[in-house]
């Protein structure tokens, strides 16, 4: 019997155990000795630990630029794919016993220009670019789906320095009628046939229903954690639920799941802070994402209610149906209910008018706009995202970011500066 | 270059101007057109439909090389546009918020947008007009190469699934502009222009087969660029198919008459990667052709004809069809041209037997600048070629150094003239 | 004197801080040195540098028979008579000073080069500090400037730190500003300047690698006189980084060379 | 009873208090540089700016702390961003002010407010330095002017040259190859003052004009420079006297101050 003062030790193990029940994935595991073994945080947290050992364990591990989890999942047999924001349909690759690892959500990796790049290119593309070069990260399988210019040269660059399979996932951008479907439900049997070939395992349809049911209870847990957030602001910084939200990228769902079912009874119980802050939404943070110190530094003055941090894991807005082809039942459910990020084309929303919709929805007084440095979709939608909000008379705030960037007090300056002017210039007197 | 192709540079000014012309008048008659981009521009549809074609690529080059685009890009920043984001979205805009109001020129409002996935930022791009005009727009799905190692060929069944799409595809645009125009279309018009663009296309190969021999007969960025223009603009019509057989001719004239009159000393022979410096369009070209180099081959022609220079031949007799399977194939050939140009250039630079290799990287567009640093690396782990990258714009002249440019430049024809001299090691 | 035989050559060097020059005797012996800063009269730097360098010697204008002037200012420089890019200077320069060259680093007061050199001092391949890009001496005069030091203090100083902090910013105007909000945080002096001692080697990395670096490495131009460079740069590369008392003086050295292959092309087309 | 309330500006180089009474009047001011130990500088200044005034401390009711360091004053009972408090220091000094533009020697800020110095807009030059301070000063530098004589220069240029690139890092090579195709050194030095104002003006724009704009920041050294955004802009502009340049944005933390105390957690 497993002790069971460790948390984590037990949801390991109950994770293990899920795993050594399905036959088919037997073959990830060696020797029996890793049942009792820590199998992802590298650390045990005591079943009685705080909110507080919770979140620095997350944090460590986000920050950890070893990759601990990952590491130790090769070292088992394992095999990762690793893939590119925004969204990719991690379910495929799950069902055939592979960890999905949404790449540029930690801190590591180098953001400089390198030999590889030119100058004016976005962080992400260059940090998980250098997290495989400097030989960090290796994933098995490489995917990235089409969303921007920039990322599109990426898969053609991987293959000429890495010998690991890549490809690109060309999601549809015109998502209006039936053949869009057909199309995309082709590209995920496209995308399952590379997986299979990687882990040399055949997809079936009962093991892709079973991983969509455990995406579909991260997705609901992730809903429960932002819905707290924006009830109650105060009991959750931005930061925090970033680091909660981002250890996803690096777990398998079962983990993050059980993570979060500890997480949410506790956050409930917590004491609310109680200060002069502004409620705002926080935009622009749908792909590269902002640096801890910068949320910190907003959080400082602000309870963000609402926000579009890691929008990926958080795609689908509803659960994926569990009867019929699952793959289709995916693609249906990308092309039907799906959030929006500036990469997505969408021919009924416009995401200037989505956004007004969320400051109202939340009871947000303003927005903050994190506009990442040299992201061409981002950025060319901060005129008519500004516009938008200034008609509906929602003040905005523009910062500007990049991953890699050390001093905030720029960004300090601006969030600082909106906040107050909301809060106190104009009333008193 | 001793026989610059003077005739083909003149005709492509008359009919580019002619073009501006027609675009102007039809503004000043509240006329609208349809907006769309060289990388899939779907020419050869909207002239069945008769709906003038608007290309706000070529119009925004335009107002690199006259000056005028520094107006638009500053007018635009102080909307807020980014000083980042792609130059020639952020001129175009410029222009739309002066009320489509250029020195020269007026243009008509779009009535139509097509904006495919060739590259991203034509969809952004659209969307800006959207919400500016309220206009219907059409974003294409075109599919790429999924696998660098594996393009997907006619006959596979991933390229059925793709093609399948396109069809689909096609036909939605193909009611669109029935909906439009209120008429049906005429499938005899549809195959005639795509005659066209298979005469053209066909042509254009043949004339950039000329230049990969020696003696070289034409500038691929400075000739080149008219040639482009041409084509893009007047894609799937008979003006179009003359310019290119006249150019053609030209061609063949210069090529006798420099085996005849062999240059005192041979060019070096250049292969250009990347986009032109239209800011300084003509000292850009200079600062090499002064120091006695020659753009032999540029991979700028295949991207921005949209794959067409090609010479991909449609079958006229089912147009819908082949329409749709040549988009499919021309537009992933011109990504393949962006995306993946650093596994084609090794035998690009064979090909045309380059002395150097030039690659010319601009902030504007990542689509093709991204990958060139890498594609330089690949080159030269294969051969021992000597390549220059530069930075600089394609729009922007606050971005461009020309001391710095000039310094690199001389540089790279010091180690050429070294090698010339030594022999290549 | 009578250690050098004529006929001499020279190279002068106009970059954007210093002006350097390089006496070459027949036989491409360095004869002598002379740097003086530009200051904005590229001219008169280039004619005070060359005068400098005659006095030193105790020779006469005329006596040296051919000048090539490099760096921004070459074309300015009224009483040369070829020029050079800097690029197949310090290349020329790095290969004669250290035969088994086959890198050369540059870095100046505006520009950082990487260069990838032949056995004969030809240039295989450059790469440059883009615009934008931090890693140029300038961030260290930067640096300087605002902890108030001597430039050539910085070295000494941030030898002796052990925790860097990390500078990221890629302006290098706006670098003083991270700088300064590093001193804000109560960070150490010497761990701030280890920082962007190796902020700028991190960078400089980046270009060497864009050439395919190869060893011997050379390190040349002002920015080689610094000691705490030179280890950053042998801590990143894992290996030794080349750099002497004539380092800085190399782009100078390529232009004289380059001026004594001309004299030497002219002698012999003028007896058959 | 008097109400008093002192501001502490923590700038870069210079620290400055000022102190003043519920109606606006100026008590007393000080200066001293920043250094290295920001909290000490500000408790010297502070005391120095008290025993001017003949106060202490506890006369005070509220010490509003502003600047870059704004945060390392422990004496403060608030702090607030230097865009705040210089905002509120124009409209205390110009009545009518509805932005500002501060033309620093690295940063470039502008903002507009509304009657109740409430901010609406602001912009500042995030990325880079080009077109500030610090590259008019290198282009001095280059051509071998005296910061003080670069208005008298200027103010002979017939012609600007036009200068594209105002990144102060390349302006070495920009400027020479200017020099090298002869231009005039006034015209090289006018077109660097006019790229520097178009790219300020340019920021101003981004948050929208207002129909009287105040100057401050240490570009303003250079009379030209002011001259040049009078002639491109149609709004009434306003500098503050000499004595006042420096303290623009301790006299606004002193006015936030007075106006909302110092009670207010942040």
């Amino acid at each position: 019997m497993v002790d069971d003062c460790f948390v984590k030790l037990i949801f390991v193990v109950q994770t293990i155990q899920a795993f050594l029940f399905d036959p088919a994935r037997q073959e990830c595991y060696g020797s029996p000795m890793s049942l009792h073994e820590p199998l992802f945080f590298g650390q045990t947290v005591p079943c009685d630990a705080s909110l507080e050992q919770m979140l620095a364990a997350c944090r460590d591990l986000l920050c950890d630029t070893g990759f601990p989890t990952v590491k130790r999942w090769q070292e088992q047999g394992g095999t990762v794919l690793g893939h590119f924001q925004v969204y990719v349909p991690e379910e495929i690759a799950h069902a055939a016993g592979m960890l999905p690892v949404k790449l540029g959500c930690t801190t590591g990796g180098s953001n400089q220009p390198g030999a590889h790049f030119g100058s004016y290119l976005c962080s992400v593309v260059k940090q998980v670019f250098s997290l495989a070069d400097e030989g960090t990260l290796r994933p098995d399988l490489f995917v990235v789906p089409s969303i921007c210019d920039a990322a599109r040269n990426l898969p053609a660059i991987w293959s000429r320095n890495f010998s690991t399979p890549c490809r690109t996932l060309y999601l549809p951008q015109n998502c209006t009628g039936e053949a869009a479907e057909n199309y995309l439900q082709q590209e995920y049997a496209g995308f399952a046939a590379v997986v299979s070939e990687v882990t040399g395992r055949v997809l079936d349809t009962e093991s892709v229903r079973r991983s969509i049911a455990v995406y579909n209870r991260n997705r609901s847990l992730l809903r429960e954690l932002y819905a707290l957030k924006s009830r109650e602001p105060g009991k959750l910084a931005v930061d925090e639920c970033y680091l909660l939200t981002a250890v996803g990228s690096l777990l398998l769902p079962e983990e993050h799941n059980r993570l979060l079912e500890q997480v949410l009874p506790l956050l409930a119980l917590r004491q609310s802070q109680q200060q002069d802050k502004i409620r705002v939404v926080l935009c622009g943070c749908f792909c590269e994402q902002p640096p801890l110190g910068m949320l910190e530094a907003i959080a400082r003055s602000c309870h963000v209610v609402s926000d579009d941090l890691l929008i990926g894991l958080r795609w689908l807005t509803g659960d994926v149906a569990l009867q019929g082809d699952p793959l289709a039942a995916l693609a249906h459910a990308y092309c039907s209910s799906s959030s929006y990020s500036p990469v997505q084309h969408d021919a009924q929303r416009q995401g200037a008018d989505l956004l007004v919709q969320q400051v109202k929805q939340h009871g947000a007084q303003a927005v903050v706009i994190t506009a990442p440095k040299m992201c061409e979709p981002g950025l060319d939608e901060l005129v008519p995202v500004v516009a938008a909000l200034t008609a509906a008379g929602i003040p905005s705030c523009v910062c500007e970011f990049e991953q890699g960037m050390t001093s905030f007090e720029l960004v300090e300056l601006q969030v600082e500066t909106f906040s107050e002017n909301i809060l106190y210039a104009g009333g008193q007197s | 270059m001793t026989f610059p192709a003077v005739r083909a540079k003149i005709e492509a000014t008359t009919l580019l101007k002619s073009w501006s012309e027609r675009l102007d008048l039809l503004a000043q008659q509240q006329g609208t057109a349809a907006y769309a981009f060289v990388m899939g521009s779907c020419a050869e549809l909207l002239a069945a439909f008769e709906i003038p074609l608007f290309l706000p690529e070529i119009n925004c080059l335009q107002t690199a090389i006259s000056g005028a685009a520094q107006g638009l890009l500053q007018h635009a920043e102080e909307q807020g546009y980014p000083s980042d984001i792609c130059n020639y979205l952020k001129a175009d805009v410029g222009m739309h918020l002066q009320g489509r109001q250029l020195p020269d020129k007026r243009l008509p409002a779009p009535c139509l947008a097509i904006a495919t996935t060739a590259c991203n930022t034509y969809i952004k791009w659209a969307e800006i007009w959207q919400r500016l005009y309220n206009m219907p727009l059409f974003v294409f799905d075109i599919p790429g190469t999924r696998n660098p190692a594996h393009p997907s060929q006619p006959g596979d069944p991933a390229f059925a699934a793709d093609l399948a799409y396109m069809t689909e595809q096609v036909r939605n645009l193909i009611s669109l502009c029935e909906q439009i125009t209120g008429k049906r279309l005429d499938p005899d018009r549809l195959s005639h222009a795509l005659d066209c663009t298979n005469r053209m296309g066909q042509t254009f190969r043949q004339m950039l087969a000329l230049n990969q021999q020696e003696p070289a007969c034409f500038d691929a960025v400075r000739q080149g660029g008219a040639y482009l223009g041409v084509f893009n603009a007047y894609r799937g019509s008979e003006a179009g198919v003359r310019y290119f057989s006249n150019a053609l001719e030209e061609l063949q004239q210069i090529r006798q008459r420099s085996l005849r009159e062999p240059a005192v000393e041979a060019p070096f022979r250049l292969l250009f990667a990347g986009l032109p410096c239209y800011p300084l369009y003509s000292q850009f070209i200079r600062m090499f052709s002064t120091r006695g180099g020659l753009f032999v081959s540029s991979t700028y022609l295949q991207f921005a004809s949209g794959g067409g220079c090609m010479g991909y031949q449609y079958d006229t007799a089912r147009p819908v069809e082949s329409f749709a399977e040549g988009l499919l194939l021309t537009t992933r050939e011109a990504m393949d041209s962006m995306f993946l140009a650093g596994d084609r250039l090794f035998e690009a630079q064979a090909a045309c037997r380059a002395d150097g290799v030039v690659f010319h990287g601009v902030k504007s567009c990542r689509t093709v600048s991204t990958g060139l640093a890498d594609a330089r690396l690949a080159l030269q782990s294969r051969s021992s070629i000597p390549t220059l990258l530069l930075e600089s714009d394609m729009m922007d002249r606050r971005l461009i150094s020309p001391a710095q440019m000039q310094n690199r430049i001389d540089a790279f024809f010091e180690t050429l003239r070294l090698r010339r001299q030594g022999g290549a090691p | 004197m009578n250690r050098f035989d004529p006929p001499f050559t020279a190279g002068v060097d106009v970059g954007s801080t210093q002006t350097k020059a390089v006496l070459l005797d027949a036989g491409a012996m360095i004869a002598g040195t002379a740097i003086i800063d530009t200051g904005f009269d590229v001219d008169a730097a280039a004619r005070a540098v060359f005068g400098q360098l005659l006095t030193g010697i105790g020779l006469q204008a005329d006596e040296v028979r051919m000048v090539a002037g490099t760096g921004y200012g070459r074309f300015r420089i009224e009483f040369g008579d070829l020029q050079v890019t800097e690029i197949s200077c310090h290349a020329r320069g790095a290969v004669h000073l250290f035969p088994d060259t086959r890198t050369v680093l540059d870095m100046g007061g505006q520009d950082t080069k990487a260069i990838r050199v032949a056995a004969d001092g030809g240039v295989i391949d450059f790469s440059m500090n883009d615009k934008c890009a931090a890693g140029t001496g300038r961030f260290l005069s930067a640096a300087a400037a605002v902890l108030e030091m001597p430039l050539d203090e910085l070295a000494a100083v941030a030898a002796t730190a052990s925790h860097p902090v990390t500078i990221s910013t890629t302006c290098t105007v706006f670098a003083e500003t991270e700088i300064l909000a590093w001193v804000a945080r109560g960070k150490a002096i010497n761990d701030i300047l280890l920082g962007a001692h190796q902020a700028i080697a991190s960078r400089s990395l980046a270009l060497l690698k864009r050439v395919g670096l190869q060893p011997a490495i050379t390190f040349t131009g002002g920015v080689s006189r610094n000691s705490c460079m030179v280890a950053q740069l042998e801590q990143l590369l894992g290996s030794w980084v080349q750099v002497g008392e004539q380092t800085p003086f190399a782009g100078a050295l390529g232009a004289a060379l380059f001026a004594r292959d001309r004299l030497m092309g002219l002698q012999q087309a003028a007896q058959p | 009873m008097t109400r008093y309330a002192a501001g502490i500006d923590l700038g870069a180089a210079c620290t400055k208090v000022i102190i003043i009474d519920a109606d606006g009047q100026l008590l007393a001011r000080s200066l001293e540089k920043t250094g290295f130990q920001p909290d000490q500088a500000a408790a010297r200044c502070l005391a120095q700016a008290l025993e001017d005034a003949g106060l202490e401390q506890g006369d005070l009711s509220a010490i509003i702390s502003t600047g870059f360091a704004r945060h390392l004053a422990s004496m403060r009972h608030r702090a607030v961003t230097e865009l705040t408090a210089a905002t509120h220091g124009a409209r205390l000094l110009f009545p009518a002010a509805g932005s500002v533009l501060d033309l620093g020697g690295q940063t470039i800020k502008a903002c507009r407010f509304d009657e109740n110095a409430k901010i609406l807009a602001f912009r500042l030059n995030e990325k880079c330095a080009s077109g500030t301070g610090s590259f008019l000063e290198r282009t001095a530098r280059i051509m071998g002017v005296g910061l003080e004589q670069v208005d008298a220069l200027a103010r002979q240029s017939l012609h600007p040259a036009p200068i594209s690139s105002v990144c102060a890092v390349f302006a070495e090579s920009e400027i020479i190859s200017q020099l090298m195709q002869a231009v005039p050194p006034q015209d090289i030095m006018q077109g660097a003052l006019v790229a520097c104002v178009d790219r300020a003006l340019q920021i101003l724009r981004q948050v929208g004009l207002q129909d009287e704009l105040v100057l401050v920041g240490g570009v303003l050294r250079f009379a030209t420079a002011a001259q040049l955004l009078q002639q491109k802009l149609a709004c009434q502009i306003r500098l503050p006297g000499d004595d006042m340049l420096q303290f623009v944005a301790a006299l606004g933390a002193a006015r936030i101050g007075i106006r909302f105390g110092g009670n207010v957690s942040s």
